[in-house]
This record gives structure tokens, C-alpha cells and sequence, in this order.
């Protein structure tokens, strides 16, 4: 079947998709080559948080800039990561006393920019430190780190982090909090209908018609377990017990979950699949303290969510609620 | 027979590796298909078009400054794995030429082991672990024999290409243990890993240009 | 090709989305039986705003319920309107001196039911008026009332109104703005891919693998012009003449313009097509002054968007630009 | 033969009117499908269950009380268009069946004329127009027929039925001018109006039930 997508050229995705978003959001967002950066930058005596990814997941990653958020996105190419120059540009750009923060995905190509970048960034004297998000435990909870995929959590771990920073906190104390962050999630992703590479059409991944994966990969990849479709309920335990296996909960706990969106998958059944986790929690004694519920981290048009649960403080929770304007999030 | 290759040979010898990979854009992209997101033709695509721009803007005919650019170049194309690695393997060969005006087998091999451990230092792969490693590790070993042994440079490059070829046949057997193909587990197993392949078609490039400046 | 989506039993479904959607977003909003109302009400003193419609377009209706915006969405079932008394009880509960506005989008069962509500209403001496959305312009310009459905500006208009609203403006001013906004706005619908009805796994409309429908209803009943699909440059440009076509629009005149995704169709589409409309506009010399791009009224997981274009002055450009906090937009 | 319906009579006759709707639900959503959203079998089932709820709850043996309480039921369903519009006949026949205990051919045909009468202040469609008004005008028509020529309610009520289903028949030649159907213009030309086709599936329950209660 040939692609029903409305593009032009595929050369040309990235660059057109850019230039878009920027008008779109041009409140809170512009454009510095492929690099989407704040309209109103941050203040020079606040933490700088910067990430890199490829194009494809709109909003993320460069939804996420804005006010109480990031401060720069450099975006490579659908689904690819940008070269490590563009992401020293970045860091030279941003570069302040405060310090910068590099939050990196954990995924092959962003994984090698990034470090690259980083240290350069570090030889040539800026004031960076970094982190990687791994929060996929489709591999197991004890796999290797290779196998941990970064998935849609960043997109929550920018905005507290973005909240520290915006708080004026230290960059070690930035860092610290999004490490808290970052050791506390956990996403799962349910696929059942894959997308298409927008560029060339080809089919990401493969399914039967009564098949679903839980924990398939972001693109597809693959490495979770096929099984046949489940209902909404059926799949929300199916899943948040696999996560919950992986942490240490107890009634009277508070726990944050996101319902991402996948693409094809409607709001609808996102929040239909919430209530499913709000009822399990609550008949464990857990708290659903905060939720988020919407496409953040798409996969072009692919039919699927990913479920991101996170142990939550009173500091969490704060920075959580404090107020950010970006394109993927607002809150007043 | 001159010895080695100056700066008109070594650029000519690049853009054959280039115009030998792009022949293989769509296997490539195949062979990543089975294993990781069907993409590394592409970005191999990328990347050649970005050594061979390197190679154009260069207005100096300084072998060193060509290499800078052709590594800035390179590393700078948004591709995933591919623009870091053989970024950062072209960095290694830039920052190890030197003054030098003329590319004998000896410093090819010094270069390209440089450019090995540059690209080593953000890759983590070792030999078996289904990636371009597999091809580059070889091609650089025999590099260094031929080198020993004081060989041309285009008989050494055909030895480094057979090498290469002969490592990325050997990927099929491995389980991968970098990059997406990873998450596959054994299911990758039987598949020749996409960038082991671009890397040995790189090196069979070379040796062709070289063989073809040595005869004309 | 089974349905694959995450749902549980069909009969259900609604309940389900709505209790899942007021957990969600339940800083904003909370449910009151089938009808979402806002967290917090406003002050008494101040119009308020009342919609409705079916559900199985979400974020819409309900998620424009929130401050700056709605004050209550009657939520039927999928696809299918509320019944009367609902839509009563409503604007009993929502009754205040200032008065309420009734916002009713032009759909057969929508206005069956809203006119009924709204005449009782009146009887039961309810200081109510009422406003109907038909900026459909797939029928053509002039094209009997019953042929303009209404579509996706309805989400402008509640913001509009609601802020107008929010400001302390009488009803009839209330009125008055939402009716010159309701006259300035035009859309149509593209439709690629038809969705699957939720409930029972019927596909809601037809179309060939390398066709597109110009001018598709909300819900794929057709009516528009079937042809080859076509890239999102020459797709803008089709959709945007047959817009303009139907407006007086000179050179210097201020334009909004929302791309509102149908559902499968990627933010990253949306944001070509932007680019597009901004383009094709700056060669006429008229000024793309404001923008919206998302979903903000899916229909499931069709393939499409809908282009609205309203003509702005600088009242309705600062009403829009008003803070308001609701699920599906927020404006700080 | 007793003269008309009582309470009871009634209500059983509307419950009979009730399960041949819902017989029919499938062909109704069918019939929907081919012109509008394929959901009005659905709609209809929940008017008639709707309608059963409202007879069930009623606590009094009044039949206007009956009646009212089926109106406000039927209203209240979520169904698009056919709730408001079988709500209104309903809410038309209840307003104006007064304190009658009993309902013989001419009340049948003065409170079905009413219902019509309510109907048509929200639908403003016209016989033509493709819609169940074009078997609801025809079938209150024949009530009147019948109630002048003194038949019996069993009769007036076969006859009502027989005139629907011939008015449901003739939506097949017509261009729908309401409803989603109106969309399609002459593309709804041939295909039968399933609202039509539902109120003529009302009648001939109820004409059946009258005729199975004069019969027992
Ligand atoms: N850490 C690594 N070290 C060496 N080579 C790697 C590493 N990760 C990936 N590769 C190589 O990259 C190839 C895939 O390249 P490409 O498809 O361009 O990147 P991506 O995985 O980002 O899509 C693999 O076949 C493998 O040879
Ligand atoms: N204005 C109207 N007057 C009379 N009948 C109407 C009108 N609009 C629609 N209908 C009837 O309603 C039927 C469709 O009902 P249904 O499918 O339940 O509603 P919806 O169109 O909201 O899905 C049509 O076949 C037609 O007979
Ligand atoms: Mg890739
Ligand atoms: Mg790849
Ligand atoms: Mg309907
Ligand atoms: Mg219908």
C-alpha cells in the first residue's frame, strides 16, 4: 500500500516539518539552523538543559522546549541522530557560569553523538555534565544498560528538570534531582500497529492482525513479547505489573503515570487505559498522585502507548507542578 | 611504480571507496532492514557524499587539511551510528597524517590504526560483537603486515579489503551487541551485520582506486 | 482486519473515556454524570458557555472545557448526541444572571437535541442564547445552512467567546463576538484514511489506496471530492484556494489558520502543511497573524486534517491570545 | 371485542412495537451504513429500551402518567437524531392523551397527530424529504382514515402499518434532504431511509400486538 502521508520531497522532511513547528509555536519556540531553541532564552544565571534526537516523534523531543523546560533540541533526521557538531554548537550557545545539562536518549546513534559532543564540549572548557535516560524495561529489570532503552519518559524528566534550573538550583543539584528522576521511571511500550517510515514508506515492524508487542522497541525493533490483543484493562495490568515488578512499591506510595500516545492510538483510548491504572493502583493502596495523558512521543502514525510510571517525592511533585510553556505541555 | 600516494592520489582513492559504497546503498539498507531500522545505506549515503565534499572544498593541497575537512564534514551529517563512528574514524586518520605530502603504506597504516582507536573510543565494540569493528579491526591488521612486509599500497589495500570482506562475512555468525540489532538477541544470528559490510566496501573501494592509479 | 484498538466492552465506552479523561486533566475539569464541567466554576457574574455533542473526538468537545473557555460540554455517546434533558440540566446547573451562551455545531442529532434543550430552556425562564457552528464549506459558499456542517472552529470559537467572557462582557456582546468570529471562520476537511467506529470495528468511509476526499465529513459521510492524493504543498494550495475563494481577502489582511490533525495523521504532517499555508499566503501579501496546529477534534485514528481559516481584527486577535487552561489548549 | 386499548393494552402494545424494532436493529444500522454514520439500529434499540424502561417505572396506573414517563425516557438517550425526534412523537402523544383511561381509534389517531405534530416543530421535514416522516404522515393518515370510518384499533393499526411501510419503500426513489444522508445528494437516491424503515417496524409491532390482544 503506498504511503498516505502528506509530504513533499522525503530530502526535504526535516527542514519543512522545522520550519513548521517554529511557526507554530513561534510563542515559545525559533529555529537556529536545525537546532530549535527558546523564543525568550532563559536567563544566564540558570542551568541550561540541552538534549539531541532524531526527527519522527513530533512533539518530542523539541516540543519540550520552552519556558520551565528545555533549553535546545538539536534535531537530526527522522528517526536519526544529529551529527556531534550541530550538538557542540549547542553547548558552545548555551554555554553560561551556571552550567549546561546534556540529556541524552539511550538509544545507538544518540548515545554516540552525544558523548562525543560532550567531550568536546568538556575540552573546550564549558561547564557541561550529562545524563542518559534508560527507563525501557522490556529487557528485564536487571538487564544491561544497552538494553534500556530511553522511551518517552525524557520528556517528564526535562520538565523537573527544567523546573530545578527555572528554580535557579545549582547545575550539581539539577543533576542530582534529574539522576533521582531518572533512577525512579520506567516505561513499557504496547505495540500493535506499526508505522511508516515517512521518508521511504517501509513498514517499522511487523504484526498480525490480532497481535500485539509489549515492549517494542520505539522504531520497532522489536524485543518484546508478541501476544494476541488484549482489552484495555487486560493490557494495562498486563503491563503495569511488569513495571511494578520492577520497583519497590508499597501501599500509601506515590506514583506519577503517562499514557503516551503512539500515534494512530486515540485519546480515547489513552484515557480509557488511565482509568484501568488508576483502578489497579488504588486496589493496591498506591496513589496516583499526577498523570499526564496524550501524545507527547509519537512514532509517526503507529498504533501503541507507552506506559511511564514514576515514584514520586514532595520535591518531584513541586517541580512537576511548576509552571512551563512549551509546544507538547503547558501547565499555568 | 611511484611509492604511495599523494594528495591527488589519496583523494582519488576516496572518492572510488565512495562511489563503491553509494553501489551499495540499497543492499545496505536491506541488510539493516533485517537486523536495525533499514536506514545505514542511507546514512553511508550520507556519509560518502560528505568525505567527498570534504574533499571538494579543500582549497589548500595540504593531505592534512583535506582530512580535517573531510572528518568535520562527516561527522557532522545527521545519521545515527554512522556519522559519530566514521567521523570519528576520519578524525583519527587527520589528526595522525602530519605534515606528510605522500601516503606510503607504512603511514596508511599508521593512519588508519589511529583512526581505528578514535573511532574505538566511542564504539566499545570488540571483535564478535557484530559491527563495522569486524571489518575495520582486519583491514587495519593487514594494513600493518602488508606494511611489514613493504608492500604498494594498492596491494596492500586489495589485502585489507579481502580482510574486511572476509570479517563481514563472519558477522552472520554472531549475536549483535551494539546498536539496534542488539534488542533482536539471538533472532540476529544468520544476518550479516549492515555496517561490518559498508566498511568492507569501503576498503574494496580504495584498493580499486589504487590499483587503477597504479596501472594507468 | 480486526479492530485494533484498546478498548473494553463497547456499551461501555464512553463512561470509561470520560472518567479516564476527568482523572486526567482533573486539575481542569471534573464530571458531573455524562457532562464535563470545570474544576473550578467561574464567578457567577460572568457568561457562561455550554456545548455539546458526541464523543469519539477527543480532545474535543470536552477538552475546551476550562478556564478562559467552556463552562460545561453534554457529552452523548460515539458519534452520536445527548439527549435533550441532559443539555437541560446543564444550563439549569450553569444558570446565572449574566446569562448563557448555548454553542451548538450544525450535525443533524446536534441540533435536534440542542434546539430542544435551548426552547425549554427559554420556557423554564433561562436567560440562554444560542449560536450555531457551520463553517463547512465543502457544499460550496452559498450552500443551504443544513449543508455547512460544523467542524473543528468550534474549538476557536469556545476560546474566543470564553475569553470574551472571562473579560466581564455581557451576553450580547458575548454573542456578538462569537457571531462575527462564527461568520469570518471557513473550513474544510482532507480525509486519506478512514477511521474504524469503536464501538462495533465498521470503517467510516471508503477510500482507494491512492485517494484522498476533499471536503470528507466530520465522521467520513462523504459529500466532497474524491481525487489522486497529492503532496502536502499541492494539498495546502488545493484546500487553501477553496477556502479563499469563499472570503473576501486582500493583501494586508490578518489570517489565522489551525491545521487540526483527524487522528493517524503526524504532527509532523501538520507542520508541513503550516509551512505550506504560510508560504502560499506570504505570496498574496497576507499575514498569517495567529496559528493553531494539533488535534484538537479527531475523528479515531482517520488519516486527514482539517483546515480552518478565520479573518481576524485586532478584538478577536487579543481574545485569542487570552490565558485560558483547559485540556487540549492552554494559553499562559 | 372491547373498544380500545386500557393501560395495560396499551402498554403491551407498545412493547410489542418494541421487539419487532429491535428485531430489525442490524438491518436498520445496515440501511445506515449505506447513507449516514451506520448507527441508527442502535439508536432505535435504545429508544425501545428506552421506552420500556419508561412503561416499567411507571408507578400509577394512569396511562398519562405511563406516557410521560416514556417520553422524558426516550428523550434522554444519547443516540443523535432519533432521540430527539422519538422523544418528541412520544412527548406529543403524552401531552395530549389527557385523563383518557381507555384509547380507541380516535384518540389513537388525535394523540399519534399530536406526536406528529411535536415532531415536525424540530425536524422540518416534508413528505419527499427521505426521512421517517415519510411513514409516520402516511401511517397518522390512515389512523385518521380508520378512527372516521369506525374500525377497530387492531385494524386502524394494521392499516397505519401497511401505509409506513409503503411510505418506507418510496424513500428509495427520493434525495435525502436531512439527517447525514443529505450529504451524499443523489448518491442517496436508491438506497431505503432507515429511520422510515424504523417507524414503519413501530407500527406494524404495535398493529401486531393489538391484533394478538383482540385475538386472545
Ligand atoms: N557501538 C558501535 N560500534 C561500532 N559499530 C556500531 C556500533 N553501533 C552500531 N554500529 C554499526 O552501525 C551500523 C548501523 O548503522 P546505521 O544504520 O547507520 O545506524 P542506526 O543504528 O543509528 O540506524 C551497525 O550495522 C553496526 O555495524
Ligand atoms: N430532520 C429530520 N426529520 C425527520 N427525520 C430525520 C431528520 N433527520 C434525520 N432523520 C431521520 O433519522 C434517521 C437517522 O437516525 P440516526 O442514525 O439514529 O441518527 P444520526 O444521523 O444522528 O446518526 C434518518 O434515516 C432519518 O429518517
Ligand atoms: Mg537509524
Ligand atoms: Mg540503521
Ligand atoms: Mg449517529
Ligand atoms: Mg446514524
Amino acid at each position: 500500500m503506498p504511503m498516505k502521508k502528506f509530504i513533499n520531497a522525503p530530502e526535504n522532511l526535516t527542514v519543512e516539518l522545522l520550519e513548521g513547528f517554529a511557526e507554530a509555536y513561534k510563542k515559545q519556540v525559533k529555529l537556529e539552523g536545525k537546532t530549535v531553541v527558546r523564543a525568550t532564552p532563559k536567563s544566564d544565571d540558570k542551568v541550561a538543559l540541552v538534549t539531541l534526537g532524531g526527527a519522527g516523534h513530533e512533539p518530542a523531543l523539541s516540543g519540550c522546549v520552552g519556558q520551565g523546560s528545555l533549553d535546545a533540541s538539536v534535531v537530526g533526521d527522522i528517526f536519526a541522530a544529529p551529527g556531534a557538531p550541530a550538538v557542540v554548537a549547542a553547548l558552545e550557545a548555551t554555554k553560561r557560569d551556571a552550567g549546561t545539562l546534556l540529556i541524552i536518549l539511550n538509544h545507538a546513534g544518540d548515545v554516540l553523538s552525544g558523548e562525543k559532543a560532550f567531550n568536546k564540549a568538556v575540552k573546550a572548557g564549558i561547564n557541561v555534565q550529562k545524563i542518559l535516560t534508560h527507563e525501557d524495561i522490556s529487557a528485564g529489570k536487571d538487564a544491561p544498560l544497552e538494553d534500556r532503552r530511553g522511551l518517552v519518559g525524557c520528556v517528564v524528566l526535562y520538565k523537573i528538570a527544567g523546573a530545578a534550573a527555572e528554580a535557579g538550583k545549582s547545575l550539581d543539584e539539577v543533576v542530582a534531582i534529574a539522576e533521582r528522576f531518572n533512577e525512579n521511571m520506567r516505561t513499557l511500550i504496547v505495540g500493535a500497529v506499526p508505522a511508516t517510515h515517512p521518508a521511504n514508506g517501509a513498514s517499522l515492524g511487523e504484526l498480525a492482525d490480532d497481535e500485539m508487542e509489549v515492549g517494542m522497541g520505539q522504531h520497532g525493533e522489536g524485543g518484546g513479547g508478541v501476544m494476541k490483543l488484549a482489552s484495555a484493562d487486560e493490557t494495562a495490568r498486563i503491563m503495569l505489573d511488569k513495571i511494578l515488578n520492577t520497583m519497590e512499591v508499597n501501599s500509601g506510595d506515590k506514583l506519577f503515570v503517562m499514557i503516551n500516545g503512539c500515534g494512530a492510538t486515540t485519546l480515547m483510548e489513552q484515557c480509557i487505559v488511565l482509568r484501568a491504572v488508576k483502578n489497579l493502583l488504588e486496589a493496591k493502596g498506591i496513589e496516583l498522585v499526577r498523570s499526564m495523558v496524550g501524545e507527547f512521543l509519537t512514532v509517526q502514525e503507529m498504533g501503541g502507548f507507552q506506559m511511564c510510571v514514576a515514584k514520586m517525592d514532595d520535591e518531584l511533585i513541586a517541580l512537576f507542578d511548576a509552571p512551563c510553556d512549551t509546544p507538547a505541555y503547558t501547565v499555568k | 611504480m611511484t611509492t604511495g600516494l599523494d594528495y591527488d592520489g589519496l583523494a582519488s582513492v576516496f572518492r572510488a571507496a565512495a562511489a563503491n559504497v553509494r553501489s551499495g546503498v540499497d543492499r545496505l539498507c536491506e541488510l539493516d532492514c533485517a537486523t536495525g531500522d533499514g536506514d545505514h545505506g542511507v546514512a553511508m549515503g550520507r556519509a560518502m557524499d560528505a568525505l567527498e565534499k570534504g574533499i571538494d572544498q579543500c582549497s589548500t593541497t595540504s593531505i592534512q587539511t583535506m582530512l580535517e575537512g573531510v572528518a568535520e564534514s562527516v561527522e557532522s551529517i545527521d545519521a545515527g551510528s554512522t556519522g559519530p563512528l566514521m567521523g570519528s574514524l576520519m578524525e583519527g586518520i587527520a589528526e595522525s597524517v602530519g605534515d606528510a605530502t605522500r601516503i606510503d603504506t607504512r603511514l596508511l597504516a599508521t593512519i588508519f590504526e589511529a583512526g581505528l582507536d578514535e573511532l574505538l573510543v566511542i564504539s566499545k565494540a570488540k571483535v564478535g560483537d557484530k559491527t563495522m569493528v569486524d571489518a575495520l579491526i582486519p583491514a587495519v591488521e593487514a594494513l600493518k603486515v602488508a606494511a611489514a612486509g613493504g608492500e604498494s599500497v594498492a596491494d596492500a589495500l586489495a589485502k585489507a579489503a579481502d580482510a574486511a570482506e572476509a570479517g563481514a562475512e563472519k558477522t552472520k555468525q554472531f549475536q549483535a551487541r551494539f546498536g539496534r540489532a542488539r534488542n533482536l538477541g539471538e533472532r540476529s544470528i544468520g544476518h550479516q551485520d549492515p555496517g561490518a559490510t559498508s566498511m568492507a566496501m569501503f576498503f574494496r573501494g580504495m584498493a580499486e582506486g589504487a590499483a587503477s592509479r597504479e596501472n594507468s
